[in-house]
């Protein structure tokens, strides 16, 4: 368990070590700050003074090892748009983008897992068929298209539901959440569903084709023999190793989805990190697209950590190994 | 943490059973958001407009656009330079402050300071100095007919608070300073801010100690940026808000046949134009000599611009077209500059061809997509309509992020601009900003560098104007010059056009802002 | 034995079909019938494509779809056993009927518990609650021989040796008390030692708790060692059947004669195999001089210098982190292996899996380099201490012939280009069409047709596939040929052809060969001298009648006595 | 033009279902036209010349009021809506399949170095891979763009965004061809095939260019055709966020964004037709690509 955990934060480490570079590239270069920061007129002497305030005379190292510290310490730089603190922006957008997306994951979860086993199990029947169609035609519409036509038909056409923003929302301590309100919930079925649509047909195909994998496997063809019940065979022996990759893939997912409710939100003008990051790279501001970036790269990292660590307590060959 | 989750429960709950019985709340979105509170900072009518709601100017406009005094009750000039106010008494601020002429003096030192964003609003006001509690004098760079004008959007902040709160040096968007006043503000004007979250939306509650009487029946404004237009109208469609404002074009018949909506429209003060690259070279064709600077050629591009079917096809007929730089009811308007040369492509033809280019040239047209009503549409059509006369333009449209600053470095050959005269109302600013060469403060907005003497002359004498007839007729004078030298190729004037649910009266300015302190709600 | 008692498996006339996608059906099984009584093992053998493993299947109710049983009958203790539905009344699978794979690695489910996967059959069959299928766990693990049973228990498949793993497998198998288990290749996967161990095993639970044993084996020696009685498939047709001793010993068939031939014997070294057919000797025989007379040969004959001598080789491999600096794992493959081939004899290296006898290939035919010693080849280092880089005629002077004929041919090619490419580019012809010649006389050296050339691998059987492959090596007129297990993947009566092939090839060219094999009757049939390793040293090394005859080192002796094989049939030993 | 016709048997022989082959003729069709848009489209959509702005918004020729010469009407610049959708097609595939090919070149020989050589050149290449991996790609797309936007005024332009968009895509495809290559190349390196070129002394570029890459190529087909309706996806899914194709040049993504605002408005064929074709297109596509996977996935295969 060490081991493992030891190489996956040497791993992170060197993740996040190129992403800040990447940051710090793109905030250095990407946009003087010099030409973006002094008055239209300014002078020589003045645009000097201001590159010696802001310490861009300094070495690259000093500048990049200042960047670092400044960063580690929360402190991300003030969005060119928005005029606040780039840390205070993200913590505000979070709580949006985080909720969308466990709601987005826990209905691919709960919808996906049995539609893949029941297209895995009964590959040839009508319902896994139509499973099949339905989840192709799924993967082939964009998600603004999704989105649009379900605020046509559930906003527009029938008026049951909210077409955008996250509707009543709480303040717990920094954390505003939609949970505890009816408008919140309501707000979030649409939106919820859209994000969700993508990543259920993965799930179910992944859930599909490790199932299809796992029953032609030796040891389900020996407790065939063994004569177990075909039902005991299928829901506590195969769905368990199927869904062994399902954790590392739905962990992968989380990562993906953050961003991908890029999309879902400007449709949905959902006020979370993706709205931001689309705003952001309308607006150039730099600022926050380093951030984001930085941001996005540490979440995927703790979950991918996470991912691992809970990857060698649920399978035995990596527990032992690490023990 | 126990006890803080306690009373959000309570507050969830309280929002979950709903406001007051008499509780009148606006909830309405524009496709932009609030770009800071600090009314220093920035030079943008939208946020201007939406912090009119919290603070209040010296001088304000009427429902009829008139100045009338606002927390300053009378005004007189004691020389040709100073101008005496006196103040209103027992004013309040949000937090409680009473209102003084220190914190006059303490807003208008800020907005001087050199690095305040809308230091340019205020540019020939040299000082205000104290004279007792409630009365001020305001010192300007000689005579100057427009303080007024300038004063009606320029907003007062409390002093105490301020220095409280380490903000007496302003803001600056441009520049990225932020104080805490950029994220609070504390005005004495009719409503409060209760929230403000960029991207997600800003709340409004009814300021019940406002000093004036209130026109509105609302105790709550709830906004939201909602950019997609699409979206905006479904939710306004969907009962989600109240107000839509901008409401797009090209869905106005669909809401005003909804049952339940209604389209209110105006025609705007914005004026959209052509700004043209005077300079030797075009960028589209380096090293050759630039046709824009043959005046034959730039009527021949007017000619070959279908205003009228632009306007019934992009603008779907809610524009106006117009022949000259300001709108009709700004002063410096003459009916007789308001003339487009007529669509004739044979005649533009034509004229490329004695200007010696009759097979057409190349030149880059630049255009935003975010910023006037259909502009990146209206520049397709006229890159279309251009390319049937041989002029290959270019288009490239962007975002008004980069576009702005792109073009105030001048580089574009032809770009759009929109022109609203604000915030003085008043056809001078075309001068001082669009038609003189950029210095002594003057020709800010000129990106073409057009430069013509008898306007440089005209724009000085009128600067220090005080007889406003004399005023007026040397404005539109130089307007004519404009018009004659084809300065700019003006297109349309831009209709001010806002969706509303039955039941919600709101009035409309065709200066585009949105005063929801005139509004009322059933 | 009681001859009357009721037959625990009787198969009838069975014929299994697989409808093919193009209409047609597949006959994987035809008319076969065969009895087992308690306590009896009968074994099923045959080669690839024999339809044993599918009877093993049908048996097992593993019969997959779309296979249908077109005709015939099983009965199961008597009972009529309906294998597409995997049941009989009576009878329940994994109670009455226990099975056993091969792959032991595989067969367990790698995320339950040894006790999980023991105790849910009985939980289900013998509706024992959990203590007493947990006590009778702990029983079976100690009935088929693991240490330390209790510990075992509680661990997962892969904290377990490959041979431990089996006999979890046969645990389970017996869990139920089955009157009935069907053992597919049980020890195929595991080496001689252990294979040993696994066959007594077996033997022991038939003699002692009179279960009948189906034993579906490709391995004549294994059935010579346990087997009462045997049944030998060919194409899906049962071809002799009888006691072991009879059959083995006196064959009626051909095919069955051809076949009990075709095993090598490690008792006695015969010249050649005999083998079905004719290999198209006149043809070959030409050509092969052919080669000889273009491959510019100094000498002739065995000659006494060494063509190749390996001294003191070691090997180490090690996994490298992926941090620099993070020292990986440390192994020894090859620990101070001393050797050396004569000219023009075939030397062969012998040993169990992970002995590090592929490895000293490897490092011969240049693949891997050696961490310490040296190869000399005629004197020149070629490997390890004072070499250079390979190039040229030392290249040339030494090719490799490979144990996968699947793998060992790019599919992705015609068998012309593979077989041109090291002449083309050791420049062995002056044109194209010199080139395209020579492969021509290599495949007629090989014992195929010319118009091989023009297709591609998959056209080709196992065999011929190992052919083209000992073509291509012949074809950079090589003067020593490491040959990697070179019939380890064939069947026996393909063994048999390949191994003549090799030996007449040496014969009329005068080649030198270093056979590396872990089947000491191959070695006893093929080698001149043989070294016997283990981990990673040589433990005895001897002229091959020598080191067979009167084995010195006790692990010699050990694996000699461990082999099963044909002249050791059950029943005569015990007669004997 | 063989290649197109002989495809559809290719696919009989190799034993595909009906609804595969039909997808696959429809793909094949829909492509074909995109590639001659030129030549099939009434009008030319990129000639700013053409179209009137008088046509604007003239709905499908078998509506009520449609205008004959318009079959799917024409969008709000008067363009026909079906030369634009020809058009568009063109772009939306001309920038998938060079995503996919910029993709695939890069990602085959990373990840045949990585496979064969392994050691610290894989390390290197899998690190790299795995940052990569780190953000999705709609993410990656987007900062690549804005990032070229930012410090390259032209990059926004009929002629530049195509190539910016490729490379935007590009960039995180290309890790999933490495990674399948780099696993097969072990795979293939491992085997006795290449263990004889290597014993006949072949010098490495052809052991992996004549031996190793025709062996590891069908999965790389298989990905890419996954990745080809992926791409497109991704580049309608830009567009339709603002940073991809301009209007003057517009994809079927851009023309969705367009459609977009006009939904409410009665105008519903300016979304809906682009959006149809973008779905059909993409769907024909995948269905191909899903069936090739469980095709050459030996995985799925049912075992005999």
């Amino acid at each position: 368990m060490f081991k493992v955990l030891l190489s996956r934060l040497g791993q992170a480490a060197l993740v996040m070590l190129v992403v800040s570079a990447v940051s710090f590239v793109m905030f250095r270069y990407v946009g003087d700050p010099v030409a973006t920061m002094s008055r239209e007129n300014a002078s020589v002497e003045e645009k000097a003074e201001l590159r010696r305030s802001l310490g861009l005379d300094q070495p690259l190292a000093v500048q990049y090892g200042r960047f670092l510290t400044r960063t580690l310490s929360g402190d991300l730089g003030i969005s060119y748009r928005n005029q606040r603190p780039v840390t205070a922006l993200i913590a505000e957008r979070l709580p949006a983008t985080l909720e969308l997306v466990i709601v987005a994951t826990i209905l691919s979860l709960a919808l996906g897992i049995p539609l893949g086993v029941l297209c895995a199990l009964k590959p040839d029947g009508i319902a896994a068929r139509l499973v099949q169609a339905v989840s192709l035609i799924g993967i082939s519409t964009p998600t603004f298209v999704t989105g649009i036509v379900l605020i046509l038909v559930f906003a527009v056409s029938l008026g049951w539901l909210p077409s955008f923003g996250r509707g009543q929302v709480v303040d717990l301590g920094w954390w505003s959440t939609g949970f505890l309100t009816v408008s919140g919930w309501k707000s979030l079925i649409l939106p919820g569903i859209t994000l969700a649509l993508y990543q259920l047909t993965l799930i179910m195909r992944l859930v599909r084709a490790e199932m299809i994998d796992v029953l032609s496997s030796d040891y389900i063809r020996f407790a065939k023999a063994r004569g177990l019940p075909t039902r005991y065979i299928h829901f506590r022996l195969a769905l368990r190793n199927a869904l062994m990759p399902v954790i590392t893939v739905t962990g992968l997912q989380i990562g993906s989805l953050i961003a991908f409710a890029i999309v879902t939100e400007t449709v949905f003008q959902w006020p979370g990190m993706g709205l931001l990051f689309i705003q952001a790279v309308s607006f150039v501001d730099i600022p926050v697209m380093a951030a984001y970036l930085l941001f996005v790269g540490l979440l995927f990292v703790l979950i991918n950590t996470v991912v691992d660590i809970l990857y060698a307590v649920v399978d035995p060959r990596l527990r032992a190994r690490s023990a | 943490m126990k006890a803080r989750l306690f009373a959000s429960l309570t507050v969830a709950a309280g929002a979950l059973m709903g406001m007051p019985a008499e509780a009148k709340t606006l909830r309405w979105a524009s496709p932009t958001d609030i770009t800071t509170l600090d009314p220093y900072a920035h030079t943008e009518s939208f946020t201007t407009s939406m912090l009119h709601h919290v603070f209040d100017p010296l001088v304000r406009r009427s429902r009829a656009l008139e100045l009338e005094p606002a927390l300053a009750v009378s005004w007189k000039t004691v020389k040709p330079d100073t101008w005496r106010f006196e103040l209103r008494r027992n004013v309040k601020f949000h937090n409680g402050n009473p209102f003084t002429s220190d914190d006059v003096v303490a807003s208008i030192n800020r907005i001087l300071d050199p690095g305040a964003r809308a230091r340019g609003n205020l540019a020939t006001v040299v000082k205000a100095e104290k004279v007792d509690d409630f009365t001020i004098d305001i010192v300007t760079k000689g005579p100057y007919p427009l303080l007024l004008n300038d004063l009606a959007g320029i907003y007062i902040l409390d002093k105490e608070w301020m220095e409280a709160n380490g903000a007496l040096k302003p803001g600056n968007i441009a520049t990225g300073v932020t104080t805490a006043a950029s994220t609070a503000a504390i005005g004495t004007g009719p409503f409060k801010v209760e929230s403000y979250k960029p991207d997600a939306g800003t709340t409004f509650v009814v300021n019940p100690e406002w000093w004036d009487k209130p026109q509105h029946n609302l105790t709550r404004i709830e906004f939201k940026p909602v950019k997609s237009d699409a979206t905006r109208v479904a939710a306004l469609l969907s009962g989600e808000l109240d107000l839509i404002a901008p409401a797009p074009l090209q869905d106005l018949q669909r809401i005003s046949s909804s049952q339940g909506f209604k389209v209110i429209e105006e025609p705007s003060l914005r004026l959209i134009m052509l700004s043209l690259n005077f300079r030797p070279e075009l960028k589209a064709m380096p090293g050759q000599k630039n046709p824009l600077l043959d005046v034959k050629v730039r009527q021949a591009m007017w000619h070959a611009i279908d205003l009228d079917t632009i306007k019934k096809r992009v603008m779907r007929d809610k524009s106006r077209n117009t022949g000259t730089l300001v709108a009709p009811p700004v002063p410096g308007y003459a009916k007789d500059n308001d003339v487009p040369l007529a669509y004739n492509q044979a005649k533009a033809k034509q004229l490329l061809t004695e200007a010696g280019f009759p097979n057409g040239f190349k030149t880059k047209l630049n255009c935003p997509n975010d910023r006037y009503i259909n502009d990146e549409q209206t520049c397709v059509a006229i890159a279309s309509m251009w390319a049937k006369v041989g002029i290959q333009a270019e288009l490239q449209s962007e975002s008004r992020a980069t576009y702005f600053p792109r073009q105030d470095r001048g580089e574009f050959d032809v770009s759009m601009v929109g022109w609203a005269t604000l915030p003085p109302m008043d056809g001078f600013s075309v001068l001082s900003s669009l038609l003189t060469e950029q210095k002594d403060g003057y020709g800010g907005s000129n990106a073409g560098t057009y430069s013509n003497p008898k306007v440089e002359e005209l724009t000085r004498a009128a600067a220090v104007e005080l007889d406003e007839a004399k005023r007026r007729a040397m404005l539109a004078e130089a307007l004519k010059v404009a018009w004659d030298t084809v300065a700019y190729i003006p297109l349309h004037q831009q209709p001010v056009a806002w969706a509303v649910r039955d039941g919600v009266d709101v009035p409309q300015f065709p200066d585009e802002y949105v005063r929801l302190w005139f509004a009322t709600v059933k | 034995m009681n001859a009357h008692s009721t037959p625990v498996l009787a198969i009838d006339s069975l014929r299994v079909e697989y409808p093919l996608a193009n209409g047609s059906v597949f006959t994987a099984v035809e008319n076969a019938s065969l009895v087992i009584q308690p306590g009896e093992i009968h074994a099923l053998v045959g080669e690839s494509g024999a339809g044993k493993t599918t009877i093993g299947n049908t048996v097992m109710g593993l019969l997959e779809k779309p296979g249908r049983i077109a005709s015939g009958s099983i009965r199961i203790d008597g009972k009529a056993f309906d294998a597409t539905k995997g049941s009989a009344a009576g009878i329940v699978l994994g109670r009455d009927v226990g099975a056993i794979f091969q792959d032991p690695m595989t067969s367990l489910n790698p995320l339950f518990t040894i006790e999980d996967q023991l105790m849910e059959a009985m939980r289900f069959h013998l509706k024992l609650d959990k203590a007493a299928a947990s006590a009778r766990a702990l029983e079976l693990l100690e009935s088929v021989g693991i240490p330390e049973p209790r510990r075992r228990l509680k661990a997962y498949p892969h904290q377990l040796s490959g041979g431990q793993r089996q006999r979890v497998v046969i645990a389970a198998a017996l869990s139920c008390n089955p009157k009935l288990v069907v053992a597919d290749e049980p020890t195929t996967a595991l080496d001689v030692s252990v294979q040993s161990q696994i066959l007594k095993l077996l033997r022991d639970l038939a003699d002692s708790r009179g279960i009948g044993i189906l034993l579906v084996t490709h391995n004549m020696g294994v059935v010579a060692q346990i087997a009462d009685r045997v049944t030998i498939m060919h194409r899906g047709k049962v071809i002799e059947t009888g006691s072991t001793q009879e059959v083995l010993r006196h064959p009626k068939a051909t095919y069955a004669r051809a076949l009990i031939g075709a095993v090598p014997r490690i008792d006695q070294r015969l010249d050649r195999f005999p083998v079905l057919g004719d290999e198209g000797k006149g043809r070959a025989e030409e050509a092969r001089a052919e080669l000889r007379a273009k491959a510019e040969r100094q000498e002739a004959g065995v000659d006494e210098a060494p063509i190749l001598s390996v001294e003191n080789l070691c090997v180490d491999y090690t996994t490298s982190g992926w941090l620099p600096g993070s020292a990986g794992h440390r192994f020894r493959a090859v620990d101070g292996v001393s050797f050396s081939v004569r000219s023009g004899e075939v030397f062969g290296l012998v040993g169990e899996s992970g002995c590090g006898k592929t490895t000293i290939a490897n490092v011969v035919s240049g693949l891997v380099r050696p961490t310490a010693g040296r190869v000399t080849y005629r004197g020149q280092s070629i490997a390890g201490e004072g070499a250079t880089h390979r190039v040229g005629p030392l290249r040339q002077a030494i090719q490799m012939i490979f144990q996968d004929p699947y793998s060992s041919l790019n599919s992705r090619m015609r068998i012309g280009s593979i077989l041109s490419e090291p002449i083309l580019f050791y420049r062995l012809a002056g044109s194209r069409a010199e080139a395209e010649s020579d492969v021509a006389r290599l495949i007629e050296a090989v014992g195929l047709e010319v118009d091989a050339a023009q297709r591609f691998p998959h056209a080709f059987s196992g065999g011929q596939r190992q052919r083209l492959s000992i073509a291509r090596a012949l074809g950079a007129r090589p003067k020593l040929i490491v040959c990697d297990e070179p019939t380890s993947s064939l069947d026996v009566s393909v063994q048999a052809q390949i191994l003549n092939l090799l030996k007449d090839l040496r014969d009329a060219t005068g080649l030198t060969l270093l056979l590396i094999s872990h089947d000491l009757a191959v070695v006893r049939q093929m080698c001149d001298r043989v070294a016997v390793m283990r981990q990673g040293q040589i433990v005895e090394q001897a002229e091959s009648e020598t080191l067979f005859e009167n084995p010195q080192h006790p692990y010699t002796q050990e694996l000699l006595s461990l082999v099963p094989t044909l002249d050791r049939i059950r029943g005569e030993t015990q007669a004997a | 033009m063989k290649t197109l016709a002989s495809t559809p048997s290719l696919f009989i022989r190799l034993g595909a279902p009906i609804s595969v082959i039909l997808a696959a003729v429809l793909a094949l069709f829909l492509v074909a036209c995109a590639l001659l848009a030129s030549w099939i489209a009434p009008y030319d959509p990129t000639d700013l010349a053409s179209f009137e702005l008088i046509n604007a918004e003239l709905p499908p020729a078998f509506t009520a009021d449609g205008d004959p010469r318009f079959l799917l009407g024409t969008d709000n610049q008067g363009r026909d809506l079906l030369s634009a959708m020809l058009y568009g097609a063109r772009v939306s595939i001309a920038i998938g399949g060079g995503a996919v090919l910029l993709a695939a070149t890069l990602g085959v020989t990373l990840g045949l170095l990585a496979g064969y050589f392994g050691g610290r050149v894989d390390a290197l290449i899998m690190r790299v891979a795995d940052v990569i991996l780190s953000f999705p790609t709609i993410l990656l797309a987007l900062l690549v763009s804005g990032i070229a936007r930012a410090i390259f005024p032209g990059a926004a332009t009929a002629e530049w965004a195509p190539i910016i968009l490729i490379c935007a895509i590009a960039i995180h495809e290309w890790v999933q061809y490495a990674r399948t290559v780099r696993a097969a190349t072990m795979v293939e390196t491992a085997k006795d095939y290449v263990r004889a070129a290597k014993v006949i002394g072949l010098p490495v570029r052809r052991i992996m260019l004549r031996h190793i890459l025709p062996n590891v190529m069908s999965p790389v087909l298989v990905i890419s055709t996954i990745n080809l309706a992926a791409a497109v996806l991704t580049e309608a899914t830009l567009s339709f966020l603002g940073v991809g194709m301009p209007p003057t040049y517009p994809s079927l993504g851009t023309l969705i964004r367009i459609g977009n605002e006009f939904v409410f408005s009665g105008i519903w064929w300016i979304a809906l037709f682009p959006a149809l074709a973008l779905v059909t297109l993409v769907l024909a596509v995948n269905i191909v690509g899903d069936w090739l996977r469980d095709r050459f996935n030996p995985k799925l295969r049912v075992k005999r």
